[in-house]
């Protein structure tokens, strides 16, 4: 039981890490429709262009500013490059799109600071902590922590700030916002740039873990199940989908793996998803789309 | 060819006699090219490239012409070729040809399992199904020692090489022959299904499904047979990578990327046309090879070489947003001799 | 020509609403037989959901469907076709990257008998279907005169064209009742005038039920053997065009100050 | 303009088909696959460095191989064996007047998807410290050189050093040795061995796989604490590294009971993983650091006067970096050899393969050339196309590899039969006759 417990904790605290990838492609979608495949290569190249600064004395505070302005930089650059030109074209396009994109995020990102591995301490000790017999990561308890921050502060962004409210309104219905007058232009800048953000953090906990490197934008394909399973419109979704998919896996090779072979997490958090899909073909937090013809 | 007679005001006399000149010079070029070509060219591009032709026209299929997005070419590459090694295996009274056929129809039994969810998923949803696909073969080719008659490098080969009904087909010459033939049977094949009742199903799909079924298109039937006729033809393309290419594969010949490479030859080359795959797979093959080739007279020396292949993978990710902003038909158009056609078609409206 | 009476199709208590928002509430009403059934009403009465309800494309909350004496309280897309429900579209749905004759051609999909290998082998069932169901498509155009865009890419083609070919592809399987979604929008006096005569000629000879939706009341008068009006998702008023006319609550509710000019 | 541009791109391919011919002399050519971008570039950039600067070294210093220039050319492979098989049709048939006397494949799996191949067209192929096991044996591969030390020799190696640990093999019996293992045919590589060992020694032998790539591995470290092995043998690649160390530490498993096989035990597996790396040791038949008499000799004459292919200089002499140098060494004496015999000349294959199998570096060798240290001793047979068989210990510190051993040696007596009966197995399957070097001429 114990045993079963720990497995099913360690799993839930391991999905929050998806989870933090999985708000980035909540955000952007929610703005612009796009599934952006490279969220991943914006992470690795946010979590790169930090620890090369901070390699060159630059101190961390620093490190984030510059890496902020970059990360802003970019979006715009994207915006006016990629969205705009393809504006009204099909989301399996625009999907392409990004494709693409992640291999000049990342060509441009390892070309300039180099592909070797970046060690990247936060600071956090990552010893194990212990309740009764259940043990439980202090890492990912503090990335648990901090994903529900950026929930928080995200949820007050969207309600509170008249950016978030625009935001809103395109996401609900963009040719009314553009109606409205609001400058959808500036709105994907914006939104590409938090997410930028968000993936700075995101890239910063996983760079911690497994060190800064290549791989970091592999973390993509993780979040891609976490988003069907809770919808690709829904920060909450992003969040429960993560813990489901983290609690599955760890639960499926731990219980079901050794039936298998082993080794089945690659697929089992597809497998899930196609599940839930059949189910609930909008993920479980997100909106039914209605077919006009 | 009474028809080059008859007045027709769509294409002059001098254009028609232009084509069937252009065909028959495609032909002989076709069947020569192997003295024309060095051994290195034949077998280190021409004929992977034909491969990957073949690849690419069965993911149009499914893809350009069907509105499927699929993310899992790789997987069913894969199983082609896995299949193809078992059926060479275990049932060695059965020719190669033959086996290959049957090899792609187990790939085609697969992609028509990992379509059902198309039937209720749709747009991009739908690569969950293929990616699914794509990881769950990798892990079960590698995982089940079965696959690959359980050898410690988890690779197969074909023990007795390559046979064509009793020729011998291992030379570069043989290898170049063999994937011709094939790649051109099948295209032939996937050509009359496209312009029959078949291929008019699958764009009905592909640009408007709800009203496709409302008009009356089996709209169920037809995205399967969509994933069951792509599966097959990339099953055989898979055997041919990596029996008539490769010499021996793994799982790793058949990964992500591979997937990820199909895909963009079919984007490159042109969505929902034939020759697109082609065209798409002569980019693909060619580009690096063109890029390290002026890149070495450029900067060769001057820049860190690890630079360069950074700088040519940002060039390959900006063409790729460059087609599909400027040419979302491909090379299939830009190259289009007919360019008057009119307005462009949009794919996959939204 | 199968019930030998009664109506051909029913609607009977179908209520519908999307995200709690009511879209139609308990909605019945009765079409005979041959006639052509006009609704009318303002946007977002609820009009385009019904056709959807008719032809499956939507799932009604509650209430049912009779077609042709069959009970339904879900309609298949691809079964309302084969029970012989033709579509035409409110926003053309012509398959855009598909000719003018492949859209007509490809409304005949439900009487494909051919597999797929015959199909790749060009077989001589294969050609002789594709044969015949040129033949057919080519036909039904000539009815519209536009055999001389069969070949044209219907994408490139102007609206009012695209808006005969849609009704082209809705009829070319010969359908019994033909559900029409604002079939003269974006069209000149004209061409109006001309496409109301078709759907009057397939009424008349084809003995073709049609429900249509129409915004243009002039002509839905003239052409409409019923009307049906909705409005916020109710029926308003319900029989000829003559009571209609002059149904207080119709002009009060939908016809409106200028509609009522436009209308007399 | 935009057929120009395709025009342009298409007639840039047909030329980079013609070589230019470089005249007076010529040079061996020596192609290197190279993976600087991807998954493996962290590796890869420091290996082709070491190569490199070796060969440079070796040209521009030693004025080439008893005077023939070394004219080595890089392809981009991103690790992927099916680019790997391009690079190698492009090469096989050598370079300006140059056949090509060996390919290195620069990984495992494109060792595997060329064994075939190079078989056919007779050129050998080397793969240090990797290729496929059975491969040892010369008489069914006479194309394929594992050289130095094969996996199961690695998973010997590894028991052995838990045996001095423990104090002596007799203490094996009873322990509990798990090894955690990349999902793939590299990380399988080893079972065989590790099932024999685990029968003479009378350990519990625990393997635990990793799905690549292996970022989130809580569910394998959660069965490392139930089962509660006394040691853990490491045999993983790339990110699964760092993930495995950092995992461990926080289940509690000590770094210091762990042992990485070759290619976990580098700088870039290391240092990613901090704290939890302290204490983890790995086998090192390219020992880390720079304190040997090559590292001294290089840095006078290529580092210091600006020519060294590596970025940051701070790594000169890691582990990869070392791999590479090691790597060009063997290279650079199995010519040698073969010049000795053949003549100061560029080698074909069938040359370049009698070269490796008589390729023999002995400690005075080793002295002459800087490696003493760095390289064990060599001696390659048409039998034994490993020739070495033993790696160093070395440990993480936190800051450098420190070496713990000396050269520990693998026990062939033991893994000999294995590699024979899979060598014979093959051999069946394949229709090859195994060849009798005894019987051979020259």
């Amino acid at each position: 039981m114990n045993m079963f417990l720990e497995t099913l904790i360690g799993g839930l605290l391991a999905g929050t890490m998806y989870s933090l990838v999985a708000i980035g492609f909540v955000l952007i979608y929610k703005a612009s429709g796009v599934f952006n495949y490279a969220q991943g290569s914006l992470l690795l190249f946010a979590a790169l262009t930090f620890v090369t600064l901070t390699d060159q004395g630059v101190p961390a505070l620093g490190a984030i500013a510059v890496t902020i302005g970059l990360l802003v930089l970019t979006a715009i650059t994207i915006e006016k490059l990629l969205l705009r030109p393809l504006t009204n074209r099909s989301p399996m396009t625009l999907f392409m799109a990004t494709l693409g994109l992640s291999y000049v995020v990342e060509g441009v990102a390892q070309g300039i600071m180099g592909s070797q591995v970046r060690a990247l301490n936060l600071g956090i000790d990552d010893l194990p902590i212990f309740l009764g017999d259940i043990m439980i990561s202090q890492f990912d308890l503090i990335a648990a922590g901090v994903a529900l921050a950026i929930v928080v502060v995200l949820s007050l962004l969207f309600n509170r700030t008249r950016i978030g409210i625009q935001l809103r309104g395109v996401a609900d219905d963009t040719r009314a916002a553009l109606s409205l007058g609001i400058d959808i232009n500036r709105i994907w800048q914006i939104v590409w740039a938090v997410a930028g953000l968000v993936g700075l953090v995101a890239g910063l906990l996983w760079g911690a873990r497994q060190g800064v490197q290549f791989s970091l934008s592999l973390v993509v394909l993780k979040a891609l199940p976490v988003l069907i399973i809770g919808g690709f419109t829904s920060i909450p979704g992003a969040i429960v989908g993560g813990l489901i998919v983290g609690a599955g896996e760890s639960l499926a090779e731990t219980y079901i793996g050794p039936y298998l072979g082993g080794g089945i997490t690659p697929w089992f958090a597809y497998a899930l998803a196609l599940v839930f899909l059949f189910i609930r073909p909008a993920g479980l937090f997100g909106e039914r789309q209605i077919e006009r013809v | 060819m009474s028809e080059i007679n008859l007045p027709a005001a769509a294409e002059p006399i001098d254009q028609v006699g232009l084509k069937v000149l252009t065909i028959v010079a495609t032909l002989a070029l076709l069947v020569t090219a192997p003295f024309l070509a060095s051994e290195y060219w034949i077998n280190a591009i021409i004929v992977p490239f034909l491969i990957l032709s073949l690849a690419g026209l069965g993911l149009n299929l499914l893809t350009g012409y069907g509105g499927q997005l699929s993310l899992g070419a790789g997987a069913f590459m894969m199983v082609g070729a896995y299949a193809t090694f078992s059926l060479q295996l275990r049932v060695p009274e059965l020719p190669l040809p033959l086996a290959l056929i049957v090899a792609g129809f187990i790939a085609g039994a697969v992609g028509l399992a990992f379509g059902i969810p198309s039937t209720r998923i749709k747009g991009f949803y739908l690569i969950v199904s293929t990616l699914a696909a794509q990881f769950f073969f990798e892990w079960l080719f590698l995982k089940f020692p079965w696959f690959y008659n359980g050898n410690s490098s988890a690779t197969i080969a074909l023990s007795r090489g390559l046979s064509f009904f009793g020729l011998d087909a291992n030379s570069p010459h043989g290898r170049y022959y063999l994937t011709l033939g094939i790649v051109a049977l099948l295209t032939l094949l996937s050509f009359n299904l496209i312009r029959g009742q078949t291929g008019r199903n699958w764009m009905a799909i592909r640009d408007m499904d709800t009203a496709a079924a409302v008009i009356g298109v089996p709209v169920f039937r037809a995205k399967l047979q969509a994933f069951a006729v792509s599966s097959f033809i990339l099953g055989i393309a898979g055997a041919l990578w990596a029996f008539a290419y490769l010499g021996s594969a793994s799982v790793q010949s058949f990964g992500l990327t591979r997937s990820y490479q199909i895909l963009f030859i079919i984007i490159i080359g042109g969505l929902g046309t034939i020759r697109g795959a082609y065209l798409g797979a002569g980019f693909v093959s060619l580009l690096p090879l063109a890029l390290d080739w002026l890149f070495q007279h450029l900067f060769s020396g001057h820049v860190d070489a690890g630079l360069l292949q950074n700088i040519q993978k940002a060039i390959f990710g900006l063409l790729i947003i460059w087609f599909l902003i400027k040419e979302p038909e491909g090379l299939a158009r830009l190259l289009s001799l007919r360019r008057t056609q009119g307005a462009r078609r949009r794919l996959f409206p939204s | 020509m199968t019930a030998s009476a009664g109506p051909a199709l029913e609607v009977r208590n179908v209520s519908l609403s999307f995200k709690g928002v009511k879209a139609i509430s308990d909605l019945s009403f009765q079409v005979t037989r041959r006639e052509i059934c006009a609704l009318i009403g303002p946007n977002g009465a609820g009009k385009s959901s019904l056709l959807n309800i008719l032809n499956g494309v939507y799932t009604p909350d509650s209430g049912e469907i009779v077609f042709e004496g069959e009970h339904f309280r879900r309609m298949q897309p691809l079964e309302a076709a084969r029970r012989g429900i033709g579509r035409g579209f409110q926003n053309n749905a012509l398959f855009s990257g598909m000719s003018v004759l492949d859209n007509v051609i490809a409304g005949l999909s439900r009487h494909s008998r051919v597999t797929l290998v015959e199909e790749a082998f060009r077989l001589p069932r294969a050609l002789g279907q594709e044969r015949a169901f040129r033949d057919r498509a080519l036909e039904v155009l000539k009815l519209f005169d536009l055999e001389k865009y069969a070949e044209t890419l219907v994408g490139t083609l102007p609206y009012g064209v695209q808006k005969k070919v849609e009704i082209a592809r809705a009829i070319v399987a010969k359908p019994r009742l033909l559900l029409l979604d604002e079939p003269l929008a974006g069209m000149n006096a004209a061409e109006k005038q001309e496409i109301a005569a078709v759907i009057a000629r397939l009424n008349r000879e084809l003995d073709l039920t049609v429900v249509l939706i129409e915004h243009d009341i002039g002509i839905v008068l003239k052409l409409a053997h019923h009307v049906v009006v909705l409005d916020y998702g109710r029926k308003l008023a319900d029989g000829p065009p003559e009571t209609i006319r002059d149904n207080p609550d119709v002009i009060a509710a939908y016809l409106g100050s200028e509609n009522a000019e436009a209308a007399a | 303009m935009k057929r120009l541009l395709v025009a342009a791109l298409l007639a840039g391919t047909l030329l980079s088909g013609l070589t230019p011919a470089s005249a007076d002399e010529v040079s061996q050519y020596i192609p290197l696959p190279t993976y600087r971008v991807g998954a493996y570039a962290s590796s890869g950039e420091l290996w082709w460095a070491g190569e490199r600067d070796y060969f440079r070294y070796i040209n521009e210093v030693e004025g080439g191989v008893e005077g023939v220039k070394l004219n080595y050319e890089e392809f981009e492979t991103e690790w992927s064996p099916d680019r790997t098989v391009e690079v190698y049709e492009r090469v096989k048939a050598g370079k300006d007047g140059s056949p090509l006397a060996f390919f290195f494949t620069h990984g495992t799996p494109a060792t595997y998807a060329l064994l075939e191949k190079a078989a056919a067209d007779k050129i050998p192929l080397i793969d240090p410290a990797g290729g496929k096991t059975e491969t040892v044996d010369g008489t069914v591969f006479p194309y394929a050189f594992p050289l130095l030390f094969s996996y199961y020799s690695q998973a010997s190696t590894g028991i052995n050093y838990i045996a001095e640990k423990v104090g002596g093999f007799d203490k094996l019996r009873g322990l509990k040795i798990a090894t955690v293992y990349h999902d793939s045919a590299y990380g399988r590589a080893s079972q065989p061995a590790v099932e024999v060992l685990a029968k003479k020694y009378g350990f519990e032998n625990i393997q635990i796989p990793v799905a690549d790539p292996g970022n989130e591995q809580s569910p394998q470290w959660r069965q490392i604490r139930e089962q509660k092995p006394d040691w853990v043998f490491l045999r993983t690649w790339g990110v699964s590294t760092v993930v495995a160390l950092k995992t461990a530490q926080r289940f509690g498993f000590p770094a210091d009971h762990i042992i990485g096989d070759v290619w976990a035990g580098s700088e870039s597996d290391a240092i990613p993983a901090g704290t939890a790396a302290i204490g983890y040791s790995a086998l090192a038949p390219y020992p880390g650091g720079t304190d040997f008499e090559i590292h001294k000799r290089l840095k006078a004459e290529i580092l210091d006067k600006g020519k060294s292919d590596l970025r940051d200089q701070k790594l000169f002499g890691a582990v990869n970096y070392n791999i590479g140098l090691v790597n060009a060494a063997l290279a650079v004496e199995a010519l040698r050899t073969g010049y000795k015999h053949f003549g100061a000349r560029p080698l074909n294959g069938e040359e370049g393969r009698w070269a490796f199998e008589h390729l023999t570096i002995d400690d005075k060798r080793l002295e002459e050339i800087g490696f003493k240290g760095l390289l064990q001793q060599i001696k390659i047979t048409p039998t034994d196309h490993e020739g070495g068989g033993a790696a160093r210990i070395q440990s993480w510190d936190g800051e450098k590899w420190v070496l713990q051993t000396d050269w520990i040696k693998a026990d062939h007596e033991l893994l000999n039969p294995l590699i024979q009966a899979g060598a014979a197995a093959y051999a069946k399957e394949n229709g090859i006759t195994p060849r009798t070097p005894e019987t051979e001429t020259n």
